[in-house]
């Protein structure tokens, strides 16, 4: 347990800690209790390829994430993954702004450590509910060049929206990238941002899933096309990590 | 000795009883990086239409006490893309290829009927039971008139055999099934999913943005076993039974009640090397058992 | 603040919507040992019939994926019984009686309406929907017309309200909830148990010895959603919704699609305070989500 | 683990160490798996009142019991129970006959000891399949007079069915009564014995059960009325013990 409501768990796959992306996901299946049918998805946190250690920190929401939140050290975890297509990071970038809001700043972690790798000079903004939300802060910190943390309630850093934030950045220094994930409110307005200040985005959606595979179809989320339309892909496969002026984020897209 | 999983179906054979269902499994492409589909005794592909389909709008998946509700709606890239792009790649595998079709009406079944008349696929299957679509779709199912025109239409107009899905969402499921045996159906696969709702109590909503889906998935297992078992006392024509299996143990539960194949939907989602999975485990049973052929478990029900 | 937890039905007061379920509380009895039952609001006694009846040989139950199959068969003492020995029973309970009746024509129904006018029991339930008897049963509530007869019929021999509890295997229930209300039906209880079949894979037979039987519990709880919604939308009298919960949240469920009041049933068979649980819970839940009166639940759904 | 698919075990509950009679059973909610709806009847095997301990046996046959026979020490679970009638033993009664085959053998620990107490005289008659199936002799011949054990394959005492130990013993000797619990053709042939030797018997018999309180009537089984038909009664309240010559033993009731 790493705040009263979120829990971090490692296991061992040397698969997943040796070719997951930053932005991909593994997908769980909740130990003991066969009424609940479907896996869960959890983004990959960070992996230890050396160990095959793999880190994932999870919000206790339901029924699925209260068992997964109750294993012990030892047991063992049948997990599907790396899944998904995560974040693209192109050779040509040098400066990057990463957002986080709330448990979707998970996948953010391995992302800076990849950017980092890679000499990216990284502004990570994180918004939480308030001090009591917050984790991770220290290794976000070695991760990147600057934090910058709001709460809610303003018990940690600025009070009020990361967006608040990450707009006054914006207009002190343009990035050449954004990678954002969190709550779907606050991608919409991050979407808004880029669009503003013509900054290429990328973004994690979050989507109920089936298989996680991309076969059934069920986790999709609305896509423009070039005719002006729009038609449904998969959070699974084509995602979750989508460009943000392409994807369509409406009421029915929940969050986290 | 290795018991034989062979059985056939309309004088097609399938190397084992287990179908992978319309709908769960892609077009087979997804799958194949974690099974071999050549181990497969078929694929019913994705549902398709004349034309491509958006789809409903997401949440389109809920979990449910031992079920999950679908409410995908169709979505699928048209028949005329699936014959041109995805179907070559699903014949590189050895397996049998059952193509699952939906129209609005009945000119568009048998017109893709009429396109797949020389396109190599074993069987048709006439989704008449799709309850994520307004039109048409569920309410084809329903009343046994309207089964047997469909059924008859489309017969004149397919070359493969034709399968009839049917929906459980009916009074009396035993009429349907006469109905498409009368009128000259191959066979037919049973059941689709049942419709349901579930609601997310803290947020006062529906989960799915539907309103409504299909149930499928272990919860509806005796629902579909009744089916099964009703319509095997009433048709000749073959069965292809679904209706959440998951093991080996549950395949031979539909084989007793009187399928001769079943399909296998839901448990894809849970895990992608379900289907071989269950081929594997219904070989054991049967070799635990001392059944050396499946077909000596078709009907053998004792009542 | 105490939440108000009660609830109105046809002019009688519920201390709360939670009402167990008929056969699976017997006649009270054996579950005040366990219980309160001055804390339900209200009892539906098991199935009674004109006449004694034996009911079906045993295997009468099968578990299956989060259900259950029973086929009991209306095993009951018959009415004459039960209003000389059990009933004096109840009545020492401060709760609501609803007594379900079960006839093979339209005139046992009637009769046993005449049978109940002096008695002080507070509603009528017409089970037109028992899965598990030959003659009438289910056949009566699958048609509308029939269903409109009958109840139209035992109306004009009641002199408590009449509730119409209907069976789900019917392919739509708008309809038949429509024909209870144009016939003067007084409310509806839906649903009963969904038909359904378990097989024993290693003995290769039925699980029950009826061969089939009705699937209730935590399985059919969207199948239930989606009806109380359906014929939420289609009538204005009070619905009694039921299938499968277990829950508080289950019963907000219920009450969000529409209904009125609750049955729990197989929960019950879990647990002998699973009624009282439930009502403990259902409050928990208002007072968490700030909601004073449970009537501001009822058809509450956002869509 | 006491052979290769009994398991024994125990748990703490002072209400049912202090109240059960022998023939009684608890009903069991399978921990963990919720697509298991249903409690599983197993009969109380011993008790010991001072400490609360409750024993039991049982046979692993499918999931239900796979699971309990999983749970390691310290776990809760919950239990109803004592229920149902146990067997009923008169002041008057010098001498009985005690006939267990397979896994029917585990109530008639508890039976023995009140017989014991009661200064019965006791022969018990064990039918096991084969000398692995064996468990719990010591305890027996130390609780009655006189023990003769049966396997199926002659691996253990002699070989047969136990009921044709009885047969002879009968012959030999009629005790004052005969208590049996095991699989239903044994029961059958036990039914059989004590009428024709004119022996009361009472026997304990197994139905798939539901509330296993008397509430929803699904654990039934047929017994014979004044009149000469029959009439379902429930295994779980009315029984599981009945008298031999009231039950009728048809096909339709299920052995363990
Ligand atoms: C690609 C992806 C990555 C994610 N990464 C993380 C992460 O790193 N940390 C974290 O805390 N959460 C993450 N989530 C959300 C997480 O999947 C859900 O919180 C979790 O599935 C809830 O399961 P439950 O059984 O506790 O909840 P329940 O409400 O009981 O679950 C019921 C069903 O709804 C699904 N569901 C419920 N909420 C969500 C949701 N927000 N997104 C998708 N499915 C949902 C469940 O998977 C399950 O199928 C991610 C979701 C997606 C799609
Ligand atoms: C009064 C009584 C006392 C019993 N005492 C013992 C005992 O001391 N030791 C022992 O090993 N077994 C005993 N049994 C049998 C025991 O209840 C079953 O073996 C057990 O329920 C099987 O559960 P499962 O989940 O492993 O099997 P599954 O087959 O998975 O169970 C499926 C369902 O069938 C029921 N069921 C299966 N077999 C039986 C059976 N033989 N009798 C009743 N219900 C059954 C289960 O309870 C469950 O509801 C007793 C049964 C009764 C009725
Ligand atoms: C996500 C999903 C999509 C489905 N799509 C189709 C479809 O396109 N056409 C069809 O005939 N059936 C479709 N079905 C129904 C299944 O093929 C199958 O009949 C049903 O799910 C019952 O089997 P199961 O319990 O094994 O899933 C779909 C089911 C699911 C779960
Ligand atoms: C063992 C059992 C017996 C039942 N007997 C009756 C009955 O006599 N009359 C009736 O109307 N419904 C009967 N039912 C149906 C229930 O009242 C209820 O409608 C159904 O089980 C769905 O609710 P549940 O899922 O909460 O059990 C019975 C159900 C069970 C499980
Ligand atoms: S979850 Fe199946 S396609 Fe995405
Ligand atoms: S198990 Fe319910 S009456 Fe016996």
């Amino acid at each position: 347990m790493i705040t009263s409501h979120m829990y971090k768990m490692a296991f061992l796959s040397e698969g997943i800690a040796l070719n997951a992306n930053p932005g991909q996901f593994v997908h769980i299946k909740v130990p003991g209790d066969n009424s609940l049918l479907l896996r869960r998805p959890i983004s990959i946190c960070d992996v230890h390829p050396q160990t095959g250690m793999v880190e994932i920190v999870y919000q206790v929401v339901g029924k699925g994430t209260r068992i997964l939140s109750g294993m012990n050290a030892g047991q063992v975890i049948d997990v599907l993954g790396p899944l998904g297509k995560g974040f693209t990071i192109s050779r040509e970038i040098k400066s990057a702004f990463v957002v986080g809001g709330g448990c979707g700043i998970a996948p953010l972690k391995l992302l800076m450590r990849r950017l980092k790798e890679m000499g990216v000079v990284v502004t990570a903004l994180l918004g939480f509910r308030s001090r009591e939300a917050v984790y991770g802060l220290e290794e976000f910190e070695m991760l990147s060049d600057r934090v910058l943390v709001t709460t809610d309630d303003g018990s940690l850093g600025r009070k009020g929206l990361v967006t608040q934030v990450l707009e006054e950045e914006l207009q002190q220094l343009l990035p050449d990238i954004m990678f954002a994930c969190g709550p779907t409110p606050m991608l919409k307005v991050v979407q808004r941002l880029a669009k503003e200040y013509s900054v290429p985005c990328q973004m994690s959606l979050e989507e109920r899933m089936g298989c996680g595979i991309g076969g059934c179809l069920v986790c999709s989320c609305a896509v423009r096309t070039p005719d002006g339309g729009f038609e449904y892909k998969r959070v699974c496969k084509d995602g979750p990590v989508f460009w943000s002026q392409e994807v369509m984020l409406d009421e029915a897209t929940i969050g986290c | 000795m290795k018991p034989r999983l062979d059985v056939e179906i309309c004088g097609v054979s399938f190397k084992n009883p287990v179908i992978a269902a319309s709908g769960t499994f892609g077009f087979g492409r997804e799958y194949a990086e974690y099974v071999d589909l050549n181990m497969l005794g078929g694929i019913a592909v994705k549902g398709l239409t004349l034309l491509p389909k958006k789809g409903n709008p997401p949440p389109r998946i809920a979990e449910t006490p031992s079920g999950i509700l679908n409410s995908v709606g169709l979505q699928n890239p048209g028949i005329d893309y699936f014959i041109e792009h995805e179907l070559p790649e699903l014949l590189k595998y050895d397996t049998r290829i059952i193509v699952n079709i939906n129209g609005n009406t009945i000119d568009e079944y048998c017109r893709m009927a009429e396109k797949l008349r020389d396109v190599p696929v074993h069987f048709l299957e006439l989704n008449i039971s799709c309850p994520n679509v307004k039109q048409g779709g569920v309410a084809f199912g329903t009343h046994p008139d309207v089964v047997y025109d469909i059924t008859r239409s489309v017969k004149a107009h397919a070359k493969q055999p034709v399968l009839v899905k049917l929906t459980p969402n009916v009074t009396d499921i035993k009429e349907i099934a006469i109905a498409v045996e009368k009128a000259g159906g191959d066979g037919i696969s049973l059941i689709n999913t049942v419709l349901g709702m579930a609601i997310d109590a803290k947020k006062r909503r529906p989960v799915l943005a539907n309103i409504v889906g299909g149930l499928s998935g272990p919860a509806i297992k005796p629902i579909a076993l009744r089916m099964v078992w009703e319509v095997a006392q009433v048709v000749s024509i073959p069965i292809i039974g679904m209706g959440g299996i998951t093991t080996g143990e549950d395949v031979v539960e539909f084989l007793l009640a009187g399928a001769t194949a079943v399909g296998v939907g839901t448990a894809n989602l849970i895990s992608p090397t379900a289907c071989i999975d269950i081929v594997n485990q219904l070989e054991e049973y049967m070799v635990q058992n001392g059944i050396g052929d499946v077909n000596e478990l078709i009907g053998g029900l004792r009542v």
